[in-house]
């Protein structure tokens, strides 16, 4: 980390939280994927390294790397923005296909609807 | 130390890439294919000796000290061989879809016998 | 670069290349131009073939900078009398295919013509190149041309064929790039030349590891070349390919042991230190191995095709035990036989799809639908049309087959007996004859035998035992390729002195690599 | 222990928990149990590697991985919704 | 005329009339003949023109370079004996050529005919003119191959083909060893040509390699003049047409065997090996030969088996080492070759006029045709040696020979000439059964034919030689006398020896031996009657085994069964041995250095573990397995594993500072991963096999060594990996690329710099590459046909309503949609960076394909196209040209190709703007890889649509 | 005009994308980045999307952040039913909603705002019935998720896409 030697502290402190917030989230996220226990439940969990996580490291990123070449450095923002729209896509499949497929193999897992069977 | 973590991964990916080349249907090779390219590419970028942070994009105008940065030919040569080697997994699995259609099965000598 | 003879060694890479690429923007229906410009692209290769020959011949190696940057940084090509010879003879058997397609194979299947020009700038550019991974690149291809070609006009055999070749130098391939990354981890660089005289240089902890990238390289190298047991998917493959195509593929496992024959003596030649004479046994073995499988499989194969794939191995064996020989004398057989050999199977591939035309024409072509696929274009489809059933065709084919017969047997007038008297001559003039060169000597009378055993059953069986006599309609753009080839064989013997000079000098300069790098790189 | 070290043990611990989350959809990745939990798993598996690749970034205060990061942020979603819709559909492309 | 003049026009003349023959029309028999017999009329003429010369005891020459290199010169060469084998193949080669012109059908395809027997003319001539013995066995294969040709004329008949085909194997592998003994021979006196290896007898003799090569010279003579044990082919060669008969299995080429022995006899005889091989061989052949052919019952065939023991004959003379016999022998092959001529052209004429050659049928001939058959009889007798005939001459000096021969085994020394009186006995009995036969006896019963006399000019050539036969029978010295003289000086030079050719000798031994011969050969045929009568096939006293059919069935063995059982155990045609054969051979050849001088680990200072690339290399390995464990039954799960081992891929290069490669190998796995789910729905479904024990068991052997295989060359890659990195870099081509990728190549990204510039070659092969596969994948898949049971619509379509699919698409569709424009920008970008910082053409054209696929992904193929109108094959084709341009464009600069250049442009506004050709080179590449891409995952997406439109296969 | 810049606000956005991705606001990028905005606006244009007019961009920053919030606060609630998965009250399910939205830039920007929140999934949406149907990780209370998917976030939508 040669590169930041000149960083003040207080950004350096704000990166540093910044970035392991978004890493224990993203962390967080991954355990749920993994402790969950119906794939419905499991999908939730994920996005919390998708949204805030990723949100978070890419905040600290600008931060840092506008400190650092004392300009705004806006980039990473293009990811938060371009991941946020483009994550329904895959997500709004594979539910759909999880649920099209609980009806084809008639696997009925313990999930309750509220109001009626999926279609 | 990080050398042979690298050397590990290389060896996992081409022992089970050559398992999957050793086995009879077509989807097996192709994936085996795959993973031993994987072997192959960082075995290239290997050849050139491990460097972090030393990606090889010099500073404009400066005079670059050769010795700092990562070497860059291996890496234009695993460019190039991963391109290739995308070039030849696209004609591999069509051939393997064209097979799979004209002699029914997905075995590698496009028999049915599920024996072996 | 001053005249347009320094820019002579890239020609027969660029050459085909724009046409290739023009071809691809012709539309695909209008067969007469595409035949047009294939056609005259490859008088113009054969042209620049022929003034590469001449100029290099008479004067010196060249040496072409391309980026303009020196050796061994850039990629330079290097058109010694082998490379120059290659190229002439990837021209040679360019037109002949190209004829021979004319007549209905390249409205077989789309993009024919695109796919040969490719293949003939992968082998060109394999022939020429002096830089290692460059070479690995004009391996991809020209095989990948091949795969096509291969493919050309689908079916189950092919497709089953062709599907052992893919798999099988893909696995070859990426031992080719394992072994070319070892030797620069190692020596540091990619120019061959360089690599030679690094090769002298290696210290002593490192040679090992040199010697497995060699090692390995080689393995990539004789995958291609046929070397048994690595040869299997060679026959199947060649047969099921359209004539064309294969009358093509007889010159690709030639690359392999052209870069044996290239890398080999530069990197291991007599002045290359420690390493000096690395795995000749290993090549002479493996080449009498091949000999003798070739020999029993043109004498087990029951179709033509095999016994010309399997002629191919003989042939393969042949020249790489000749290499490991390691002598100027018997490179130089070795490399008149390549020549002859090449020719013979050329001629064989394509006269073998005339002979066998008794099945109907396009019995192999309408394997498949003639379904189309999107809307741009439509469905070439292939064309019924007979020929003219020239007079006396089955006897032009009978003196074509037993031409080829002639050559692949080593029997006279036919240069392949030429080559084979030079070879063994070569071998046996050598001071003190080793235990393998008369093994060789055994095996290639025996694989002679074999071949006149197995031609002349099938001669018999094709000109001779069919009862009622059924005359094939072939077409005279069919039988001119043939012809043009078994001329030049019969040229080749005629001639044998002028073109034995030619290949004494070029193999003089193989096995003295001092030339080629003082060429390469002049500073050092 | 300065800011710098700080920031530095910080972007280790951060490599490291996001290792670890790979770890964890990893193992989602392999036992499944049904196709659609790995491809949930991989597409978790590329937003950490996204991630990961950005504090990469952060550690060598380069920018030549922005690509990569990029990339993956744009297209990464590509593959999953191709497997995905291969799940829904049958078919990548009708 | 000089002697070169005269020589070459002897070699060209019959190859040329041999040409010009296979062009005439079918029908053209009388110019097809007359041409013929012109050629060998002047061939004849010229031969005769040489004589005064020859007789003069000059050796005519004529040389030319042919490989030098290999001390190889074409060279014609003629001596005395050369000049009596060339008066004897023209002339013969003359009458056969009048007689053949009668003999032939007018319904026969002569032009073929002719022209080999022209061409076989020549190469005889070739033989017998070689100045340089590999020039000989040039043309001593070349008559294999014509005889070959003429015995198989009437290839209709099997009999033609099969003694035809057999002649040819053993001809020529005879050919091939005396090939390989010339080469020997060649070693040993360090020359081919013949006359310094004729005065090399002594050097030859104290060779180690004399022996050997002596035995591959005479197996090449044995099998060409149809010697024990390789006789059996000249009997079943007679399926060939008379002439053909009369000419190669009488007077020519089966003379080649004796031929070259004698032509070598001063190089290689001498010694006892040469007794014992030569004499031996032809002792058998001489008896068996005259035993076997008393009881044949073809024509034919008796003067097949007579030939075969007349040849015998003279290879015993030549056999003996003694130069009388030599002497002998050469007589005896011009005697035999006037009787034996004569005798199978007047068979021909039977068999021309009666239309069988069968003894048990034919009877009484001589009064329908009473000159032919006097012409017969005299030539038969002379061939049972009859005195005042010439066959009576030599014979007589052959049991002359045999009375003092001095061979290495008393024994058979003593008993020569008791089997030379009996085997003396058998020939009487043949030719009498020949003669008795066919011309005395009843009138024949139920011939094909009514027999009468041929036309005039077909018994012409046989009146001819009859007379020869008796002139020189009567008049020996001063007829066959000097030529005989000149032919033996010239094999035999110092060492020949006096001999008289007088018809009287005087009451002696040999005479005596004769008599013996004549009556007991009558008295032979005379018991013999009652067993000839009945007609029976075989040949008494000789065991059941047929050469022919021992023959037939080793080759089938050999060549067939043999070969093809060897085939499969060296060979496969599985790919799976196949590929384990790569893998052990590179497992072997990478051991091999390491065996021989061991690998050396240098250890560098070691750094501390990243313990975050051991937990993502963790991953990557599980990844890795789990693909393995789940290729073979979850096709889908493999994929997403694999692509989870790819990332992990991607990220040690950004980990060791690559990110040029971590980009590409992201955008190439994503690509690849849609590719392969393109084509997942046409792989049959896969159901897990029933597990057995058995099963288990069946595939252990081979999964084990799969496993070794696979471990081997795991641990073997890593090793050699860790070995390299562990050890100080070398002194690499690389520097120079550092330090002017900037200055002298406009780039800050030294890898794309490489790429675009200094190994811009690479790239515009690597792009074709590309392109090809591309062109050959749309090429298959215009032709794709879909198993049967992957025709049908996906089980999840036609389980779904249209309605709800379509409210499920609907947001993705939206979203996809926009990024369409989103990634477009982002390709641009990747685009025009690539220079300076990671991206370049191929990424940016992998990214541009990627928002095509998507689109096509959102709303199917008939959405998509109705949208965007890509033509890939033509983005390829002007991806290339574009790329090649830029290259070709330094040539007008007078620089090699693909020398990179700048463009100054200076624009209002923007200043000036510096384009590098290498950049216009890059967007080449991205054209180029947008097309291939897009053809690709296009032609593959195409099918789904096709599939419901094909008709059931 | 509108030929030739049919979707302005799109070709704005793209051009600042190149701005921002390029990190330079030289002249020669802007030239570049409103040629290629244009460009690409155009190829959008080619494939057809159905018009999408955006209006109140006021209302859009406020509901960017209402999400951002609840983007916050649903993660920590998340983050806490990992760390707890079997706590006795949670009771994870299917709800259906009846939405008025029709527009599909609004249902994608909705698509968007539920995927973006943890513990809600988009899980289909009916469009003869004009229902949305959310999974949703801890339901609770199914009346209030109603509300606040109408409230906070459809009521604005219809708004910016009426
Ligand atoms: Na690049
Ligand atoms: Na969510």
């Amino acid at each position: 980390m040669s590169h930041a030697a000149d960083i003040p502290a207080l950004s350096a402190l704000v990166t540093a939280l910044l970035v392991l917030a978004g890493a224990a989230l993203a962390l967080i996220g991954s355990i749920g994927l993994l402790r969950l226990k119906t794939f419905y439940e499991r999908v939730h969990a994920p996005t919390m390294g998708t949204t805030l996580g990723m949100g978070l490291v890419l905040i600290a990123s600008t931060v840092l790397f506008s400190v650092l070449e004392s300009r705004p450095v806006l980039h990473e923002m293009l990811i938060a923005a371009f991941m946020t729209l483009t994550t329904p896509v895959t997500f709004l499949l594979l539910v759909r296909a999880a649920r099209r497929r609980q009806q084809t193999v008639g696997d009925t897992s313990s999930v309750r609807h509220s109001s009626g069977e999926p279609r | 130390m990080n050398e042979i973590i690298v050397a590990l991964a290389i060896g996992v990916l081409t022992a089970s890439g050559t398992w999957l080349l050793l086995r009879p249907r077509t989807f097996q090779v192709i994936i085996g294919l795959s993973l031993l390219s994987y072997a192959v590419n960082l075995f290239i970028v290997a050849m050139g000796r491990l460097k972090v942070d030393a990606a090889p994009i010099v500073v404009a105008g400066a005079v670059p000290d050769p010795a700092a940065f990562s070497d860059p030919l291996p890496q234009a040569l695993v460019l190039t061989a991963i391109v290739i080697g995308f070039a030849m997994t696209a004609l591999l699995l069509v051939v393997l879809l064209a097979a799979r259609g004209l002699t029914g099965t997905d075995h590698v000598d496009g028999q049915k016998d599920e024996a072996r | 670069m001053t005249s347009w003879v320094d820019h002579l060694p890239v020609v027969p890479v660029v050459l085909p290349l724009m046409t290739g690429a023009l071809l691809l923007l012709v539309d695909e229906r209008r067969h007469t131009f595409k035949a047009l410009i294939s056609v005259v692209s490859l008088c113009l290769l054969l042209i620049a073939a022929f003034a590469l020959i001449r100029s290099v011949d008479a004067s010196q190696t060249h040496v072409y900078r391309l980026g303009n940057w020196p050796a061994p940084f850039g990629i330079v090509l290097v058109a010694d009398r082998l490379a120059a010879m290659m190229v002439l003879l990837v021209a040679i058997l360019g037109m002949a295919a190209l004829l021979f397609s004319l007549a209905r194979w390249d409205r077989a299947g789309p993009r024919m013509h695109a796919l040969l020009q490719f293949l003939l700038m992968g082998l060109n550019g394999a022939f020429l190149t002096g830089d290692l991974f460059n070479l690995f690149v004009f391996f991809e291809l020209f095989l990948a041309a091949s795969y096509g070609l291969a493919l050309h006009a689908s079916g189950s055999a092919r497709v089953r064929a062709s599907l052992h070749y893919i798999v099988v130098n893909l696995v070859a391939s990426l031992l080719f790039l394992i072994g070319v990354s070892l030797l620069y981890a190692v020596a540091g660089t990619l120019n061959m030349a360089d690599l030679a005289l690094r090769a002298a240089a290696i210290a002593p902890q490192d040679r090992a590891l040199f010697e497995i990238g060699a090692a390995i390289l080689a393995i990539a190298f004789l995958v291609k070349a046929g070397m048994w047991p690595l040869c299997f998917w060679l026959p199947s493959t060649y047969a099921a390919a359209a004539a064309p195509a294969a009358a093509m593929f007889a010159i690709l496992s030639k690359v392999g042991i052209y870069a044996v024959l290239r890398i080999w003596l530069l990197l291991f030649g007599e002045t290359s230190g420690a390493s000096a004479g690395f795995g000749a046994a290993a090549l002479v073995y493996g080449g009498l191995v091949t000999l003798a499988f070739g020999a029993i499989g043109v004498l087990a194969s029951q179709h033509l095709t095999h016994v010309a794939g399997f002629s191919l191995l003989v042939s393969a064996g042949t020249l790489l035990a000749a290499i490991g020989a390691g002598q100027a004398a018997v490179t130089a057989a070795a490399l008149y036989y390549l020549v002859v050999s090449t020719l013979g199977v050329s001629a064989l591939y394509l006269l073998i799809e005339l002979v066998e035309r008794t099945r109907g024409p396009g019995a192999d072509v309408l394997a498949v639908t003639a379904e189309e696929f999107g809307d741009a274009y439509a469905e070439p489809e292939p064309i019924e049309e007979t020929g003219l059933a020239i007079p006396g065709a089955m006897a032009v084919l009978g003196l074509s087959f037993t031409a080829c017969a002639l050559l692949l047997a080593g029997l006279p007038p036919l240069p392949g007996f030429l080559a084979k008297f030079a070879l063994l001559a070569a071998l046996l003039g050598a001071d003190s004859v080793a235990a393998s060169a008369w093994v060789m000597l055994l095996l290639l009378t025996l694989a002679g035998l074999a071949a006149i055993i197995a031609l002349g059953r099938a001669g018999v069986r094709i000109f001779w035992a069919s009862h009622e006599p059924h005359i094939p309609r072939v077409r005279p753009i069919e039988i001119a390729p043939i012809a043009l080839l078994l001329a030049l064989c019969i040229a080749l013997t005629l001639q044998a002195g002028a073109v034995m000079r030619y290949v004494r000098d070029a193999a003089d300069t193989l096995h003295t690599p001092r030339a080629y790098i003082r060429e390469v790189l002049p500073s050092r | 222990m300065s800011a710098i070290d700080l920031l530095a043990s910080a972007i280790t611990i951060a490599q490291t928990c996001l290792a670890l989350a790979m770890t964890c959809a990893t193992v989602r990745l392999v036992l499944g149990p049904r196709a659609q939990d790995r491809v949930l798993a991989l597409d978790t598996l590329y937003v950490n590697a996204m991630v990961l690749i950005v504090v990469f970034g952060m550690r060598e205060g380069s920018s030549a991985y922005f690509e990569a990061a990029l990339v993956i942020g744009m297209l990464g979603f590509v593959a999953t919704a191709a497997l995905a819709k291969f799940l829904l559909r049958g078919a990548v492309i009708e | 005329m000089p002697d070169t003049v005269l020589l070459i026009t002897l070699l060209v003349l019959p190859f040329a009339g041999s040409a010009v023959a296979a062009l005439l029309p079918v029908n053209a028999r009388n110019a097809e003949a007359w041409l013929a017999g012109a050629i060998a009329l002047v061939a004849l003429l010229v031969v005769c023109a040489c004589f005064p010369s020859i007789s003069a005891g000059t050796v005519l020459q004529a040389r030319h370079d042919w490989l030098p290199q290999f001390g190889l010169e074409f060279r014609l060469r003629m001596d005395g004996f050369a000049w009596l084998f060339a008066f004897l193949v023209t002339g013969i080669g003359l009458l056969v050529v009048l007689y053949a012109r009668y003999y032939m059908s007018p319904q026969d395809p002569v032009p073929r005919f002719f022209s080999f027997l022209l061409a076989f003319m020549g190469s005889m001539l070739g033989v017998v003119l070689s100045g340089s013995l590999i020039q000989l066995v040039f043309f001593w294969e070349l008559t294999s191959l014509f005889s070959f040709l003429l015995i198989g004329y009437w290839h209709h008949n099997a009999g033609a083909r099969e003694g035809a085909r057999m002649a040819l194997i053993i001809t020529s592998a005879g050919g091939l060893c005396l090939l390989v003994g010339v080469l020997l021979i060649g070693r040993i006196v360090g020359t081919y040509d013949l006359d310094l290896v004729l005065a090399a007898g002594d050097v030859i003799h104290a060779s180690p390699l004399y022996l050997p090569a002596l035995i591959l010279v005479v197996l090449g003579a044995l099998t060409k003049s149809a010697q024990f044990p390789f006789h059996f082919w000249l009997p079943y060669a007679m399926a060939a047409p008379t002439p053909v008969s009369a000419y190669l299995h009488s007077a020519a080429m089966v003379k080649l065997g004796v031929f070259l022995l004698a032509r070598l006899w001063p190089a290689l005889s001498g010694t006892d090996a040469w007794i014992w091989i030569v004499g031996m061989a032809g002792l058998i052949t001489f008896v068996y030969g005259a035993y076997v052919a008393i009881f044949q019952h073809d024509l034919k065939g008796l003067l097949a088996y007579s030939t075969i023991s007349h040849l015998g004959l003279i290879t015993i003379l030549l056999g003996l080492n003694s130069p009388l016999a030599a002497v002998a022998a050469i007589f005896h092959m011009v005697n035999h070759a006037t009787f034996k001529a004569s005798l199978f052209m007047g068979a021909g004429i039977i068999d021309h006029e009666t239309g069988t050659r069968d003894i048990r049928r034919l009877s009484g001939l001589v009064r329908f045709m009473p000159i032919s058959a006097t012409l017969s009889i005299v030539a038969a007798a002379s061939m049972a040696g009859v005195p005042l005939l010439n066959g009576f001459l030599s014979k007589e000096m052959f049991f002359a020979e045999a009375l003092d021969v001095a061979g290495p085994l008393p024994v058979v020394d003593r008993a020569l000439p008791y089997i030379a009186i009996v085997a003396g006995m058998f020939s009487v009995a043949y030719s009498l059964r020949f003669i008795h036969g066919a011309f005395f006896g009843p009138d024949p019963q139920g011939l094909p034919r009514t027999p009468h006399e041929p036309p005039r000019w077909m018994r012409f050539p046989i009146e001819l030689l009859v007379f020869a036969c008796i002139a020189v029978g009567v008049f020996p010295a001063h007829t066959i006398g000097p030529f005989l003289d000149v032919a033996v000086r010239s094999v035999l030079g110092a060492a020949t020896p006096e001999y008289s050719l007088a018809v009287w000798h005087g009451f002696n031994q040999p005479l005596a031996m004769s008599f013996f011969a004549l009556a007991g050969g009558a008295v032979l045929y005379l018991l013999l009657q009652k067993r000839l009568a009945r007609g029976i096939e075989a040949v008494p006293l000789m065991p059941g085994l047929d050469a022919r059919s021992l023959f037939d069935r080793a080759l089938v063995l050999i060549s067939w069964r043999g070969a093809r059982s060897l085939a499969r155990v060296l060979g496969t045609s599985r790919l799976q041995p196949q590929l384990r054969w790569v893998v052990v051979i590179a497992i072997v050849a990478a051991s091999w250095p390491v065996y021989r001088q061991g690998l050396d680990f240098a250890v560098l200072p070691a750094g501390s573990p990243d313990f975050a690339l051991a937990m993502l290399w963790a991953v990557g390995m599980a990844c890795a397995l789990g693909a393995v464990w789940q290729a073979k039954f979850h096709r889908l799960a493999a994929l997403i594993l694999t692509g989870g081992a790819g990332l992990a891929t991607c990220l040690t290069f950004v980990w060791f500072s690559a990110p040029d490669l971590a980009l590409t190998q992201l955008l190439v796995e994503i690509v690849t991963t849609v590719l392969i789910l393109l084509g997942l729905r046409w792989l049959p479904k896969r159901t897990p096999a029933q597990w057995t024990w058995a099963g288990l068991l069946r595939a252990l052997p081979r999964r084990s060594l799969d496993l070794a295989l696979a471990i081997g060359a795991g641990a073997g890659l890593a090793t050699v990996a860790y070995a390299v990195m562990t050890r100080p870099p070398a002194h690499t081509i690389s520097d120079y690329f550092v330090t002017r990728a900037y200055p002298e190549g406009g780039g800050t990204n030294v890898v794309n710099v490489i790429l675009v510039d200094f190994r811009g070659f690479d790239t515009m092969g690597e792009i074709t590459v590309l392109g090809v596969v591309a062109i050959a994948v749309y090429a298959l898949l215009r032709r794709f046909r879909p198993a049967r049971e992957s025709v049908p619509a996906p089980a999840q379509q036609r389980a779904q309503e249209e309605n709800a699919f379509r409210d499920d698409m609907m947001t993705p569709l939206f979203i996809m949609r926009l990024m369409f424009p989103v990634i477009v920008v982002l390709a641009l970008y990747l685009l025009v960076r690539g220079h300076n910082l990671p991206g370049g053409g191929f990424v940016a054209g992998l990214t541009m394909a990627v928002a095509l696929i998507l689109q096509y992904m959102a709303g199917g193929v008939r959405w998509a196209e109705a949208r965007l109108n890509l033509r890939p094959v033509r983005l390829i084709g002007i991806g290339l040209l574009s790329a090649c341009a830029t290259g070709a464009g330094a040539w007008f600069a007078a620089h090699p190709f693909l020398t990179s250049h700048s463009a100054h442009v200076t624009l209002p506004l923007l200043g000036e703007l510096h384009v590098p050709s290498a950049f216009v080179f890059d967007i080449g590449v991205f054209v180029l890889v947008v097309g291939a891409t897009a053809l690709v995952l296009i032609a593959l997406s195409h099918q789904s649509i096709r599939a419901h439109r094909l008709p059931p296969a | 005009m509108k030929k030739l810049l049919p979707y302005p606000l799109l070709a704005v956005s793209l051009t600042l994308v190149w701005l921002v991705l390029n990190q330079s606001v030289a002249l020669a990028h802007w030239l570049l980045g409103i040629w290629i905005g244009t460009a690409a606006a155009l190829a959008y244009a080619a494939l057809r999307p159905p018009g999408t007019p955006v209006r109140r961009l006021r209302v859009a920053l406020m509901l960017g952040f209402v999400v951002l919030v609840d983007i916050v606060r649903s993660n920590l609630a998340v983050g806490r039913i990992v760390i707890h998965p079997h706590s006795p009250g949670r009771r994870p399910g299917f709800l259906d909603i009846p939405l008025a939205l029709r527009s599909p830039a609004g249902l994608a920007t909705l698509a968007c705002i539920v995927t973006a929140t943890p513990g809600t999934t988009w899980a289909g949406y009916d469009s003869s019935r004009r229902v949305l149907t959310l999974h949703i990780l801890d339901l609770g209370d199914e009346d209030e998720w109603i509300e606040v998917i109408k409230q906070r976030y459809e009521r604005r939508l219809l708004e910016i896409f009426p």
